[in-house]
């Protein structure tokens, strides 16, 4: 074993690390190739093949609606983005609300359950049509009865009530003994939860949170039954126009930019923060 | 008539015709195309009728627009639905002979229902419009509001829009812009119709088939056979109110 | 005047009585020792003299005003007493230093510039100098009880609880942190200790309390309770321990 | 004190308890009867409110199309049922497919990495349509081609990656300590994972994943776009045929039913388990 | 023939050394004690042995096999060496009881049935009879520490790996425990302590280590090294440690 260390100059167990990165290298290159060419191969094998790809991946229509879609999508961020900080904070409170230890406070708890109870279970399309139909419809007047308002209240109601359930699983996962020292130390309830239990509460829901923000980013279409025209309505008129469903694989091309690297950020931004507190 | 769909149907013996779910009055009523009411029920009993079918040997299925052309096989011989015929549809799928050609109306709501129906006065309206159809085109090319349309899923929610006082003005064909507003958007009024020759693709209303489809030159045929004996006028007068009514949008 | 007392303490959990009627006084500047077995209730005392634990009846007195009036806030009588806990609970998402200067900085409304001498001082005297900015899980067991210790004294609490703070340090560091609580003692801290370290009580403490099931069954200065044990199960735990 | 105490019976803290448990009470009662004559007082009071009150709430309609509507809910609950477990396969699957520490396994974390990134960022509607009507259209004979089948699939395929993505979250929530207490005893990598890591993980992951589950409920009416008549498709006819929109109101009614059991339910399981634990 | 052998053992975390060469022969039923302050690496050294880390460089012989051939299958070694840590790491979600049978129904394939009566026996052995069916959470420290104890044991290991395990324990049940160690030490047990249990390891051990900064700085019979420490380093610590 030594001499043979002596010889490469490296220990045997970096010479093993070698030959299995060789190894499980090649494993990957060639297994995702087979699939590859399984797909490439077979697929347009099939009978329907012309007629599908015709159907779904028409370079044709990909160029001609793409530079449209991507038009439409600045819809989307735009909503996306001021809907989620009033996501995040009235799912907080909710979550806090929830939380409440004080007696006298019960009606908070209660309404709370009430809250993620009644608006995770009505469907969205209902909220949506409610909100976005029925509040303006009370009489409201020409600036205050914009779809585009009411359309983003309904979305950030309903996951408001899916982000709170996940803020109160992470609340709840953190050990009493957190908050016993917190307290012990003569901080105030509401300091204990803001800089002791909050914050590794929150590091613990991020990838669920995540997950909420791409259905989020995906549900801004639902606002596309009040009228905003989106990039999902945009891809449904050019599918109808075009009788072609190669529209939505566009859309699917736009999201897929914009949260892969969304995702594997926050993944990279957690692993660093595993990696430098331990 | 004779045996020309002999053969070339669905299941041997029976005609399966496809309309939406659900099925709009005035082209069906009451949703139940069965009972042979409606404009579209009627014809399509009459086109079955000049193929050699019974009407108890036609078989009603309902399908969506996207049913109808996605790739692959159909369930059902012929699909109408206000399905307007243009060259990209055609690409994917067939159509027969129209069997309707369908103006384009304005259906505006009750606070601006005195806007002239003039293009330029128009054009300030806030507008809306169902988003699968050929009034999505038209209303860009033939009006070009100001303001980015609204786009709707079905006319329920365009109703609901107006209703919501969310838009001024919403365009459909004709025949439907009048039922709305005779009977779903109070104080509303159709203000303007767009002749049918104004747009360079003018609305018209053909049966959807399978690509390629052998039957397609027998419903050609049924149709041009009814409209050659002068049916189908009969039956557009019998269900589609009066339209020359509406003025014309200059 | 007694500094803290304690007149009939009971706490259950559930059906299970904890402190059963526990009566105890500890004058300025006194450093009592609670011992016994596990399970005895000596950390559960420490948490309701704490206020962590609502006490089911009885009294709890710090310089004769009763803190365990129920409904009191809390929070003004747990900055005037210090505890450190068996299991370390430092906060893991903050460095040593930021563990520290929190709660003086939340309470006190001290700024970080304001408190980094004394907290460096602190962390000074406890071995703890280069491990300021390290997390929790960058230390060793015993690093985080002694950053526990010096968290809780940044508070300047007149009242210091010790939860077994020593079982989980090396010899060599059991020896400076008692070092520290004798220090702590001399500079006139009241204290309240649980502990295992019967050598220690026996030396440092004025009094030492035997616990079991939730009873103080014998207390009295410390050199007395451990060479002539009056009751049967001192006699017995006291043998075991210190054989 | 004690004579106080002798002379109620109970110790001061019960009092105050006592009293600090009516206070609640009443402004808990108070508290919602006020937001709920706010509610039935103020809204009738808008312009509209006839108008919406016809379009949303009309009884007329809601008798009318409640029937149908709950023989449709069957649907889903059908597809609901064959999905579910699915999907909970196929997430752990991929889950621990990313967990693989053998460096020889190494494509296989990166399959599993790219599958949830893949399908998290396709839109539903895309993969629904592209499974949905693309595999049948490649020339797949009669029962294959069913849009049950395949819509289900893409249903499940999309849902395993928001599943998966949780499980993870919950397996690396897990203390290492405790793997390596498992392996100390010689438990083989499975045993471990099987025996020790994912029954914790799966305990700290059931309200993140009862998001999911009721997320997925409702989703289920995606499925509607390649055919199925489920209850959302029933109540957009409805709600198509008779323009009103009280049929959602119907949809969300039958929702709640099912919805709200199933996570108090859940909620009372958590807790039973918690404490019987501690 | 050494039972276990350590030969010039090199574990590194990152850029940091924390075995530096290591040699060691722990010979058939011998009970080696390692010693050395906090950091100095004993926890890692037994992990290595366990192999839960992978060493750098160096060999791991357990009956003159090597057990530290890279690739090689840890879990039949693993079942021939137990260990307890210093923290518990019990399983939370079973009881006391399921704790100790998961390994042998999963790795022995043995039903609980026929697991139950040794089981049952070792947890009486322990004090714990009254505590089989409780789960973790309801155990106290030391309860918890003995049920880590039994739950190794019942895998019949040829060698016992201890870190620090009588840490957490009240000075009552440090005695028993050490009982036990010394009855298994009687059986002819193998066994590396990582303890800072000074006296005991001075009784009981037939080989003391000394370790600092991931090397053995000293090491010898037990008499010999508490009484009379070579290097300055050793006498350093034992100054320390045994006040
Ligand atoms: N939150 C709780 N709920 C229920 N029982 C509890 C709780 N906390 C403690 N106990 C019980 O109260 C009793 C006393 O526990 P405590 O921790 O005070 O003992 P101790 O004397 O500190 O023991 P040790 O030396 O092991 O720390 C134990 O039997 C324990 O099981
Ligand atoms: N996973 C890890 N990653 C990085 N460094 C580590 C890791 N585990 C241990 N260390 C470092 O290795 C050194 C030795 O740690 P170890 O736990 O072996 O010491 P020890 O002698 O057991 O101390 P103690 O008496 O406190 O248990 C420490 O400085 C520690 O910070
Ligand atoms: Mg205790
Ligand atoms: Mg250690």
């Amino acid at each position: 074993m030594t001499d043979q260390k002596q010889a490469a100059g490296k220990t045997r167990r970096q010479l093993y690390e070698d030959r299995l990165r060789r190894r499980s290298m090649i494993i990957a290159a060639s297994s995702t190739l087979a699939v590859f060419l399984a797909v490439i191969i077979l697929v347009p094998m099939a009978p329907g093949w012309e007629k599908v790809k015709a159907s779904f991946f028409n370079w044709e229509v990909f160029a001609k609606t793409f530079p449209k879609l991507l038009a439409a999508f600045k819809l989307d961020v735009l909503i996306f983005l001021w809907s989620a900080p009033a996501i995040v904070i009235l799912g907080l409170l909710i979550a806090l609300a929830r939380d409440v230890r004080n007696p006298a406070l019960f009606p908070l708890r209660i309404l709370g359950a009430a809250y993620t109870d009644i608006f995770r279970g009505v469907p969205v399309v209902l909220t949506v049509y409610l909100i976005g139909f029925g509040v303006p419809g009370l009489g409201l007047p020409r600036p205050w009865n914009s779809p585009y308002i009411w359309g983003s209240l309904a979305l950030i109601l309903t996951y408001a009530a899916y982000v709170a359930e996940i803020f109160r699983s992470g609340i709840e996962s953190v050990h009493a003994s957190q908050r016993s020292a917190a307290q012990s130390l003569g901080l105030s309830d509401a300091d204990s939860m803001r800089f002791v239990i909050l914050p590794q509460a929150i590091r613990r829901v991020v990838p669920a949170q995540m997950n909420m923000f791409i259905a989020l980013q995906k549900d801004v279409a639902l606002l596309s039954f009040i009228g905003p025209v989106e990039i999902f309505r945009q891809a449904g008129v050019f599918k109808s126009l075009l009788a072609n469903f190669t529209p939505y694989v566009g859309a699917a091309v736009i999201f897929l930019a914009v949260t892969i690297p969304a995702t594997r950020y926050a993944d990279y931004l957690m692993a660093k923060q595993n990696r430098e507190r331990s | 008539a004779g045996h020309c769909a002999d053969g070339k149907t669905l299941t041997e013996g029976t005609l399966t015709i496809a309309t939406g779910n659900p099925a709009y009055y005035p082209w069906v009523m009451d949703d139940a195309p069965e009972s042979g009411n409606g404009f579209e029920a009627a014809v399509a009993y009459a086109v079955a009728e000049e193929m050699g079918f019974a009407a108890d040997a036609v078989t009603w299925v309902r399908s969506s627009f996207d049913e109808a052309i996605q790739p692959g096989p159909k369930n059902f011989d012929f699909n109408l639905q206000q399905f307007s015929i243009t060259e990209e549809r055609e690409k994917v799928v067939d159509f027969s002979v129209p069997y309707y050609a369908a103006p384009m109306a304005v259906l505006a709501s009750g606070n601006v229902k005195d806007t002239p129906a003039e293009t330029e006065a128009l054009k300030g309206l806030l507008w809306g419009a169902m988003g699968g159809t050929t009034a999505v085109p038209m209303l860009m090319d033939a009006i070009g509001p100001n303001k980015d349309p609204l786009l709707y899923g079905d006319n329920a929610d365009v109703t609901a829009a107006m209703q919501a006082n969310q838009i001024d003005a919403a365009l459909f064909d004709l025949p439907t812009a009048l039922y709305l507003s005779a009977v779903v958007v109070e104080g509303s009024a159709v203000i303007g119709q767009f002749p049918a020759d104004r747009s360079e693709n003018p609305d018209q209303f053909g049966m959807l088939l399978e690509e390629g489809n052998a039957l397609k030159a027998c419903v050609d045929e049924a149709i041009m056979s009814l409209k050659g004996s002068g049916k189908l006028d009969a039956i557009e007068a019998e269900w589609l109110q009066q339209t020359t009514g509406v003025p014309l949008i200059k | 005047m007694p500094k803290l007392s304690l007149k009939n303490v009971v706490k259950r959990f559930g059906d299970k009585t904890v402190c059963n009627g526990i009566s105890l006084d500890v004058e300025e500047g006194q450093m009592v020792c609670l011992i016994g077995a596990s399970g005895g209730g000596k950390s559960t005392l420490l948490r309701c003299i704490n206020l962590l634990e609502n006490i089911e009846d009885g009294e709890i007195f710090l310089d004769e005003e009763d803190i365990s009036i129920p409904g009191l806030d809390p929070q003004p009588v747990r900055r005037r007493i210090g505890m450190v806990f068996q299991s370390f609970n430092l906060f893991p998402h903050m460095t040593a230093a930021e563990n520290v200067m929190l709660a003086p900085r939340r309470v006190y409304k001290r700024s970080r510039d304001d408190l980094r001498p004394e907290v460096t001082d602190l962390f000074a005297r406890f071995g703890l100098a280069e491990h300021m900015n390290h997390y929790p899980d960058q230390l060793s067991g015993g690093q985080q009880q002694r950053v526990a210790i010096v968290r809780a004294l940044a508070m300047k609490p007149e009242v210091m609880l010790f939860d077994e703070i020593t079982s989980a340090l090396d010899p060599q560091l059991v020896g400076e942190v008692l070092d520290v609580l004798r220090l702590l003692k001399e500079s006139g801290m009241t204290m309240v200790l649980a502990t295992h370290e019967m050598g220690f009580a026996r030396e440092a403490a004025d009094k030492v309390c035997f616990l079991k099931d939730g009873k103080i069954i014998e207390e009295g200065p410390a050199k007395a309770l451990f060479d002539t044990p009056q009751q049967p199960e001192t006699q017995a735990f006291l043998a075991r321990a210190l054989k």
